[in-house]
């Protein structure tokens, strides 16, 4: 099949292009995204098509989030920037309280096909207030499917699901992703929900990651490999709903499983893959689960000590050490 | 404005027919067969009968915590609504929503809400999707308390509402207390109307217990927003005349003081007119109170002899492709 | 030592009023706690004796969270309530990117001796926007003390401590213990952070939790007491900081652990108890680490749906089965 | 009202020293030697300085993500700050706040604010454990943009204010743009002033580039809250000059523009006024820009002197009793 190169941000694109192509109710609103493309450029690639689906809005968080239940249910398919993953705290009870909660209350009355979207996770010496990852709590609280992919490939064909699906979805990507490369088939294709993806093959250890981590991780399993230790790293991409299957066969593969997330590692959603593999593959574990995330410190501004506080390449490679192999 | 009599007296009976469903739901919460918390709209009816009854069904409207009376005006069924507030299996939502989450879309109800102001951005952006995308004349109400009015949602709803020019009337239904907190202390205007002018558009302040004026001047508002005037903000007066909540101790507040705001309450204050008018007089204004009170215990009737919905569908209905808490 | 019985809203009323008279800088607000003593009477023992620092305030969660940090950086000692947990979420910001960040972000200039109190958990009835538990989040979140205590006398003895220590702290009080009488020591006293409190001593399986499945463990476990199994019940206090030590003691000795919340089962605080535990005490597992939550969906209004949903002293007794005794 | 030649130099000198600062570190931003993101207030200096002059050290201000002119105002240090801006070791927040979230508590600053309108409520909770607390005359100021006007925030502190008659300046800084987005578009009202009259409380608009005017206003307004007043709205229209943020490419706005409203920036408006006054001439002028200039370049050399904090020490100061990450 015909290949092409894009960045993550235009693979994100081109997918909600074409379907907007197909779906005159798709449209697109948020905080600086049509005068000049998002404010990582994110949005760019949608300008001069679809100008009157894309759409400004006020710094009125609680609004750009709750306006999208509104708008699903008068008919539309919108598709909502939250600019920032730290700024969905501004509008959170608009997504917990309503867009996560009024399909079940209703009883299931109608399809809520909403989009959140924007940028989550570490963004270099932006400090506190602008790098937190915070997917975890999307996948504690119920009523949104979670998605947060590591390539232009996954982005673009986990967005064609979203974008043809009728439930609510957060999809988190990384800000240091917008602009990696990576080769995108030509025609159109889906990826499913909750279907993970085995980056790297390996036999000794399992590492369950997503986004960033993931080229992180595989770094660390190509530097492995050359010292005879093998890793299978596997991308969940979805983490509601997230794939079981695929990691606990790999688990009972390989006996010892590593999570690597960029998030705080206390509470984060690597402590709830570690707690249901623990349980369903307790018997094949060879060594305990490990995991790899943020120091429980909100992130400083000081480059060294965000080098320390955020995990890369380094945390997975002194982590692996702890496995006895 | 002219009113013909039939209309006159579909809105009566559109109040009676509320204020019986809150007088059973009332009962029936006492009588502990009820569950949860219910807030009732008993003196506020003249506001969700004299705007809704100007609304298409393709309309919308948001509500709040306190919305069986805004549910009922857009023709609500009371067997379906009953059921719900007995958590049944025929009720709107399943008996997933119960009073305070009652909604049917179908019926442009885009849901009670059981977070104050939680329906103005909801509101904002069907005003949205009408106006920008769907191109439509459809209009949309947003209902919400002089409590909820102090809240950002509020404002943030205006505002945008406001610059993308959408076919929307904000409701505010001033009935003096914010559960506990009386709004003269809690809210920094006498007039939320007054707010208006933060968000260039235009406010209205009217006597919420005046059936007849909430009538006329939702007409014009409505007829106005759906030929493209842009959002307005329409304040009616009104007064909560039972606890925030069936059971509220109402510590608060003197018992003179809602003795006094009875006799302004909103279905005498009407009966007075149409009588005035001869449009009523005791006998008819008997039967209509009597064949909704047989409306109400049809409908309790229903209710009563509808079945739960079993515990494991509680496992349904949170998405589309059902994989319940598996997921 | 005299104790006398007195529910756990008035524990707490009892530790705030002996706090007030030395402090003068300690003062509480939120919506309907001046007028009628919050929704749930909480507020009640307090009415009268200092009025004018118990006072209302609008339904403006993001101000009434926010204030929080201005008010203790201005030299008080501000005890805001939140009126239900579910509402935290409409302040949300004011609480993550504000209150949680700020001595961090400023070098540590100063302490934030903050309290938010309030409401958490099941409301019978209350349907999906007014029961829910969302005390995990904060211990994902880096940034504030979260205490979570189930009986009066602890409940007291931790509010002695939020109320003469130097940083924000959040308290879990759950919704049906209000009423719930217990015994508190005459004297004051004051109970650390980070340390549990084990309310019944046993061996075949270490049970953790808090709050009001404190007392749902402890009737499993008597139940249990009579066909011969003994269950450790250890009710954790704060989560964060947590206690560790006793924690993981006491599983070494049991070589089992459930852990039983209310909150949502996926990702919940759970998750990281569990995979803290089997990392650090694997080798003395003899079965999976199990878990009680509520199930993965918004509480429902219908009552058997909500039973169903939230879980219970039945679940716990259902979970114990699946360990090889 | 009059003010002395010296005070007028003061002021002026105090401008200069915030613009030699921002140019200075717009330098060191493009040099890749300031990491992150930085925001300039060049173009808004008159507003801090007039403001701020008339406020005492135990005064209170809240800040936002353009807030070295707010620091600068209230007496910092530019050694404190530029160090602060490199993240080293003695800037005012050690290095974990750089510019976003420069504060300084003895100064009286309650921080700049990465999230927009994040020191309203802040501002609210300040005043609120003055008046009602520890019963002081202090006040305080809480600055913030066109752009944060229309967060909920605004809306939520305004009506807090208001209802319990709080010591609160409420100064917005009109400079026309919320990031690349028009004020005209997104603010559903000219003048953000007009909004004070949702809350009962005075809105006052001022030409933020006109130096005495802003001085003169605050210097009553300030009084008078400080008197009891309650709060104030005082709106000061600007421009900003910069980018959004240092590196901002401008797509949203025409360099002709931006060129045209140079001609009315805050400072040489000012110079014009001083000199036709004779207060000021070519020399004196440019001793004082000197003068600042090696103030700056001080403040550089300090800053890149300066140690970065070790990494680990990124696990204190989270809470009082530090016990870093295993917490
Ligand atoms: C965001 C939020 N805060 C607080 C509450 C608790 N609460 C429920 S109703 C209510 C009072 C609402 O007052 P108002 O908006 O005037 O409506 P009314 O009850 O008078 O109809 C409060 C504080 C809530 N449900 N949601
Ligand atoms: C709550 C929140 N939403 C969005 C952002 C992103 N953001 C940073 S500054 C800014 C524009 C602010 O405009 P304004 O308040 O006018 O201040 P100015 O930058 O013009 O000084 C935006 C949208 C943010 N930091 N916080
Ligand atoms: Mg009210
Ligand atoms: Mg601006």
């Amino acid at each position: 099949m015909a290949k092409s190169e894009m960045t993550y941000a235009d693979a994100i694109c081109r997918a909600i292009e074409e379907e907007m192509a197909k779906d005159p109710t798709i449209f697109t609103y948020g905080e600086d995204i049509a005068q000049q493309g998002g404010i990582f450029g994110q949005y760019k690639g949608l300008l001069g098509k679809y100008d009157d689906r894309v759409i400004d809005t006020p710094i009125s968080e609680e609004v750009i989030f709750g306006s999208a239940v509104g708008a699903a249910l008068a008919g539309t398919r919108p598709i909502v920037e939250f600019h920032f993953a730290d700024f969905l705290f501004t509008g959170m009870s608009a997504i917990t309280n309503q867009i996560m909660k009024i399909r079940y209350m209703s009883g299931g009355q109608r399809d809520l096909p909403i989009i959140l979207r924007g940028p989550d996770g570490r963004s270099n010496n932006a400090a506190a207030q602008h790098s937190q990852s915070i997917e975890s709590i999307f996948m504690h609280l119920p009523g949104i499917k979670v998605v947060i992919p590591s390539t232009p490939a996954d982005v673009y064909g986990l967005y064609k699901t979203a974008l043809n699906q009728p439930d609510p979805v957060i999809v988190f990507e990384h800000k240091q992703m917008y602009g990696r490369k990576g080769m995108v088939d030509d025609e159109e294709y889906r990826i499913p929900f909750g279907k993970a993806d085995i980056k790297r093959a390996g036999t000794d250890i399992t590492v369950v990651t997503t986004s960033r981590m993931v080229h992180e991780s595989m770094q660390a399993a190509a530097e492995l490999a050359n010292s005879g230790i093998s890793l299978e790293v596997i991308d969940l991409r979805t983490l509601v709903p997230w794939d079981r299957e695929t990691v606990i066969n790999s688990v009972k593969k390989t006996g010892r499983l590593l999570i690597v997330h960029e998030t705080w590692k206390r509470a984060g959603w690597g402590a709830e893959i570690a707690s249901v593999v623990q349980e369903e593959a307790f018997d094949y574990l060879d060594d305990p689960i490990y995991r790899v995330g943020a120091k429980n410190v909100p992130n400083s501004f000081s480059p060294e000590q965000e080098n320390f506080i955020m995990p890369d390449k380094e945390n997975v490679l002194a982590e692996v050490k702890k496995f006895l192999l | 404005m002219d009113i013909t009599k039939e209309k006159l007296i579909e809105l009566y009976e559109k109040m009676v027919l509320i204020r019986s469903f809150e007088m059973k739901a009332e009962e029936k919460f006492y009588n502990n067969e009820i569950p949860g918390f219910i807030h009732l709209y008993i003196g506020e009816e003249a506001i969700a009968t004299g705007i809704i009854d100007h609304l298409r069904k393709d309309d919308l409207i948001t509500s709040t915590h306190r919305g069986h009376g805004h549910m009922l005006a857009k023709g609500a069924d009371p067997k379906l609504m009953m059921a719900e507030l007995y958590g049944k299996r025929t009720g709107y939502c399943k008996g997933k929503g119960g009073s305070m989450h009652i909604m049917n879309f179908d019926l442009g109800v885009l849901g009670a809400n059981g977070e104050v102001a939680g329906g103005l951005p909801i509101a904002a952006g069907a005003g949205m999707a009408i106006k920008m995308i769907k191109k439509t004349d459809q209009v949309v109400v947003a209902f919400f308390g002089d409590g909820a009015s102090n809240r950002g949602a509020f404002h943030e709803a205006l505002n945008w509402a406001s610059i993308y020019n959408l076919p929307i009337i904000f409701v505010v239904e001033y009935n003096q207390y914010a559960s506990t907190v009386n709004s003269n202390f809690a809210t920094s205007v006498d007039n939320i109307a007054d707010r208006a002018k933060g968000y260039d558009i235009k406010g209205i302040t009217v006597d919420g217990n005046d059936l007849l004026e909430v009538y006329e001047t939702a007409a014009e508002v409505i007829s106005a927003v759906r030929n493209g005037s842009g959002p307005v903000l329409l304040e009616c007066k009104t007064y909560r005349l039972k606890g925030h909540f069936v059971g509220d101790p109402q510590e608060y507040r003197e018992d003179a003081e809602v003795e006094k705001k009875w006799k302004d309450e909103p279905i005498s204050k009407f009966e007075r007119y149409l009588m005035e008018k001869d449009y009523l007089d005791d006998e008819t204004k008997n039967e209509i109170w009597s064949k909704y009170t047989k409306v109400i215990d049809e409908a309790l009737e229903y209710a009563r002899n509808d079945s739960f919905p079993t515990a494991k569908e509680a496992l349904t209905d949170l998405f589309a492709d059902d994989t319940g808490y598996d997921y």
